[in-house]
């Protein structure tokens, strides 16, 4: 039960600057919880000059660099907005590395596909940066400031396929577009493949590839963003039967799994039960997550 | 400098516990701070089967506080005794199940079962949560019940029973005494209060639940208000919380008449705040020439 | 778009006033707002004869609020007609005169008193006032005597009533209903809630009274809740009241179910508040297509 | 009743600077304002960076300088240590002038007596600034950095008698002893005048010096500080039959005269009513105040 490492810590602002419009970069110098970094986790920050607001603000871990991390936010509120109105040298109160993470991609293993909506891409880069394989990034927003970190994916030597939805940037639509066309090509190339084979004697590795488990363990998808989003990358990951871990955005009151408040409704063997997005999450497999119950 | 008191017959090493709700099973914080230095630990509302919860939205942010109406999920008690008992009962300090029922056997019921669990510090009686259909409030707001659940509970446990007072009544003098002519060892004042609040975009309650409870700052002065009125109606000790931050808060409500507190919301943002309290607490002893945490309980000076 | 409102037979230009005890007389702000861009001006507690008041400290901050215990200091009936009445006359807005009593029969009195003054735009009945021995609360917990009030008052002036309701009982329906059937032409919901804060140093209560009234932002969650509740048991037009302090709280107090609002402690802190909830209650109606300003009362979307 | 002409504005900060030890001096840009101060007059003063505090504060003004006004305070809990953290270029809420001042002394007038404790201080300068006549200031205070503004008095060319409670500036002891033994002074002085020319044949002028009324005429007192400081002064005055203004400092909620927050006891003609010290005062008659049923 104890199974995440977290520490509660003051930690100093390195920086603290706008990247694009509304978006914002926070450095914070925290070498122990730096060290505990997993892809995918999160860290509960307590803006001070907050008025008559109490509650700290969960985000995603964005970058470990030596002993600082950062985080990637966008100014949505009263949080946010005093965040960004800090400076270096102040001082914020984290409590991190929260959550259970994204699994690790293995080499050799399934190809991960990531697709992230606006802040999204904040829980996607250290994903990339640790992975050995590299694979594609399918980033979405409403418009051209909204798409984060492009730059830094493609640093990475990483597939980036932008979409906005005003066609400002990269292709017109939802990141589920480009998705779903990849999907769909890997899936005829492997029917091609399939087909190919058939006619030919069956090689012990293209057999595996006839099998539905082929297909899914081929690619990974990992997810982050607006929960309608999620939910149609969910969908599309088992049309395609595809392996999905989704980072749920929950609203938090205490992070650490006490009040209950950010509970989704998750699979059990017999039912479902409602699961911590700060605990057992925020990372969940797609195929648990009882999207009827959701609102 | 004793800061030890007694609830009951259940002492505790210094007067600051946790609130119910607020610290989980306390595992959950077992990485933070060091659950021993506690004055206990109060885990959340148990009832004997599993509860799923309200849906969310559960909680939302208002001013100086929080609503919330968790609708007291929960693993039941066989659930609670295999995921969180072995951790607890490692604890030195005691733990106190806050429990309730949807009918007085259950509450009975689910005492009985902690009774004969042994190790258990006390029981809390939740007859207050606002956030249930059944249960709850329903039982703390109506006089005869609450006897009834106090009484049922005692006649199945010597173990000390906290009353968890609602705070929805129009006075509480009346349903403080009931509490203890029905042998309650003390009350827990106060739960949280009625409320709600509404998105004027989508013209949607905040709360999936529609009301919640009003927990948090915004609520210490009406809390100390009924921690003094309770304290001139009864004679059994009462844990006095709501919106405590520092220790500050945490005296005013042992002045007020509190033998003890409990730290609630405030766990949500500063974990560290039931050790700050006590350390706040050995300060202002210090600093007035007090002997003993008992000599705060009751001082305000209000001419009779 | 209309903005204007009906409280009873009382048209008011708009559905934003000034809560009783935090606007004075009116006059005091005339220079720093333009009093005739108010729904109507809500004056101080009146009782027949002039009433010193509570000794002093009679206020004090509390998180997100304040608690008063003012104990309804006032000129009496004679002294705000000579003082006050000859300013107010002169608005082209209503005033409302908040008034009380001891007895039942001195309610009565002071309403037939300003009934026959003339001019009057409606009385409100303070029933609620937590801060005064004799008077005010008792008579809104209780609801005989809250029925009586009104029906006493409602046989003397046809001015519209508007009973001035408690929130310390434990469920405001009936009360809210008891009003209504007595003759109550609206409600206002609510009063400030029974509160104690005590400095830690001295152990004295902070206010003279020892106990107060909480106000502000951090009782607006509880406020919303029993504007719900009571727009559910009566037909008649609730004024809501309790923290507001800009146009989203006041319209969230609409979409729960009220025809109208009233500023009260933000006026301390922020006179403008008033003017500004008007304006953007005029922005909001745009932003969203409506053309009558009670769409949006009562638009909470609830599922029943 | 519309007696005090006041305004709301947000103003500027122009210089926010420690002036000794817990005291700072707040210069606001204010041009509408500045016109308009009497001496003994306030500031209501809204601090936005408050958390969960949402009154004003009140302050003296203490010196009006051209289009600005300036107040001299003392960081004794939340509003003043926000206020001092706020820096030049910074806006507070103001509401101001408010109160009713100190009678204006006259050329040719009684001598003023000006009496202060501590920031008590602030409320004096303008006074004594304007006065056509200069006069003695007894400024007290706990120890040498409660004594405030000494160089500004002198440079008005008034008499400065320091008293310090542990005697580490000026006399030891309270502002109360050099009181005492100025108007002792003068009253002896007056009754060897008396006595003289009562022994002389009796011009006009020491004609009027006989009677009471003409004692009393000779000096005003004007007082701010602590309450026991100027109930003592109060007291003082009364037995020497002085006319003494003091300016109470009660807590305040809204400033303006509509919440009662603020009342202390005056005597009325058959008894005493509860009158603000916001509206009525902050300057009151010593004579009228009952200071039996205040605390
Ligand atoms: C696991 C997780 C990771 C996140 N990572 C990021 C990130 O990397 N970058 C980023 O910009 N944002 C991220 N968010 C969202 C971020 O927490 C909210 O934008 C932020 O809390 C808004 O606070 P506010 O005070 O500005 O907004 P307000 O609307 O004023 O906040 C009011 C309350 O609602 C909560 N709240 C509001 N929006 C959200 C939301 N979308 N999710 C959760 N709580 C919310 C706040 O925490 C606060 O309690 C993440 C959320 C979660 C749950
Ligand atoms: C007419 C008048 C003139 C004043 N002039 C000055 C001045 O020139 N310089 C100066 O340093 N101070 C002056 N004060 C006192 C000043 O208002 C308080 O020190 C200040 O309000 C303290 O606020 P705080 O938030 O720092 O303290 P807190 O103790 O945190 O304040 C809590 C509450 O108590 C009130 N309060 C606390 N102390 C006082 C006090 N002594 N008087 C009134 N209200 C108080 C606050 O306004 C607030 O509402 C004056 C007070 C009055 C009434
Ligand atoms: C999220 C949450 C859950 C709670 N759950 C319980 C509960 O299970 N049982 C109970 O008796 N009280 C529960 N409470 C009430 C608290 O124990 C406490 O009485 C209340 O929060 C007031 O204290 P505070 O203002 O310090 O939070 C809960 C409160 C919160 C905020
Ligand atoms: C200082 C003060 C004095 C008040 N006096 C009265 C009063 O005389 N009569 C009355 O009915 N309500 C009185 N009230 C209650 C207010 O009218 C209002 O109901 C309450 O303050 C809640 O609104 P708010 O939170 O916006 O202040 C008073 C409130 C305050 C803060
Ligand atoms: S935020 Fe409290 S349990 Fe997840
Ligand atoms: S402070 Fe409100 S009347 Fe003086």
């Amino acid at each position: 039960m104890l199974a995440v490492p977290m520490l509660e810590q003051t930690v100093q602002i390195v920086s603290n600057e706008r990247d694009t419009d509304s978006y914002f970069r926070l450095v914070l110098r925290a070498p122990q919880i730096a060290a505990l970094i997993q892809p995918g986790q999160f860290a509960h920050v307590r803006v001070a000059p907050l008025k008559d607001a109490l509650l700290r603000r969960p985000f995603s871990i964005f970058q470990v660099s030596g002993d600082t991390f950062s985080i990637l936010y966008k100014t949505v509120g009263q949080g946010t907005d005093a965040l960004a109105r800090m400076g270096a040298g102040g001082e914020v109160s984290v409590i991190a590395p929260l959550g259970h993470g994204f699994t690790a991609p293995q080499r050799g293993g399934e190809t991960p596909l990531l697709v992230a909506g606006g802040y999204g891409m904040a829980a996607m880069y250290l994903l990339a940066q640790r992975s050995p394989q590299k694979g594609i990034v399918f980033v979405g927003g409403r418009k051209r400031v909204d798409i984060l970190c492009e730059k830094e994916f493609k640093a990475l030597g990483w597939d980036v396929r932008v979409t906005t939805e005003d066609g400002s940037h990269g292709e017109k639509g939802l990141v589920t577009k480009p998705l779903l066309a990849e999907l769909r090509s890997r899936r005829s190339n492997e029917a091609q493949t399939e087909k190919l084979e058939i006619g030919n004697r069956k090689s012990e590795i293209s057999q595996s590839l006839l099998t539905p488990a082929a297909t899914r363990q081929k690619v990974r998808i990992y997810a982050c963003g607006p929960t309608p989003m999620l939910k149609a990358v969910g969908k599309i990951a088992g049309d395609f039967n595809v392996p999905a871990e989704l980072s749920m955005d929950e609203h938090m009151c205490c992070g650490v799994g006490v009040c209950l408040t950010c509970v989704i409704p998750v699979q059990t063997g017999d039912g479902w039960e409602y699961q911590r997005t700060c605990t057992e999450g925020p990372v969940f497999d797609a195929r648990n997550i009882v999207w009827e119950t959701m609102k | 400098m004793n800061l030890s008191v007694q609830i009951g017959k259940l002492k505790l090493q210094n007067p600051v516990m946790v609130a119910s709700g607020t610290f989980g099973y306390g595992v959950e914080y077992a990485q933070l701070l060091d659950l021993n230095q506690l004055g206990a630990v109060v885990v959340k509302g148990i009832r004997l089967d599993p509860v799923r919860g309200n849906a969310t939205p559960r909680t939302v942010e208002v001013a100086s506080g929080l609503i919330n109406a968790i609708g007291l999920q929960g693993p039941g008690v066989d659930g609670f005794i295999r995921k969180y008992w072995p951790f607890l009962k490692t604890l030195k300090v005691p733990t106190i199940i806050n429990l309730w029922g949807t009918t007085v056997e259950e509450y009975a019921e689910v005492a009985r079962r902690f009774d004969a669990l042994g190790g258990v510090g006390a029981l809390e009686l939740n007859v207050s949560c606002p956030n249930i259909k059944k249960g709850g409030a329903q039982f703390g707001t109506d006089l005869k019940l609450l006897a009834q659940v106090v009484a049922d509970c005692r006649k199945v446990t010597k173990l000390p029973l906290i009353t968890k007072m609602s705070p929805n009544v129009a006075s509480i003098a009346p349903f403080a005494r009931a509490a203890e002519d029905a042998g309650s060892d003390a009350l827990s004042i106060m739960n949280s209060y009625p409320a709600m609040a509404i998105d004027i975009e989508t013209r949607k309650p905040k709360l999936a639940n529609v009301t919640g409870g009003l927990t948090g700052p915004c609520i210490k002065p009406i809390a100390i208000k009924l921690v003094w009125e309770a304290a001139k109606a009864v004679k059994i000790p009462i844990i006095g919380m709501g919106g405590i931050q520092n220790a500050a808060d945490a005296i005013e409500f042992m002045v007020a008449g509190a033998a003890a507190v409990a730290v609630g919301t405030a766990n949500f943002y500063e974990p560290q705040t039931p050790l700050q309290v006590i350390a706040g607490i050995r300060e202002f002893m210090e600093k007035h020439g007090l002997k003993d945490v008992d000599e705060i309980t009751g001082s305000v000076a209000v001419k009779k």
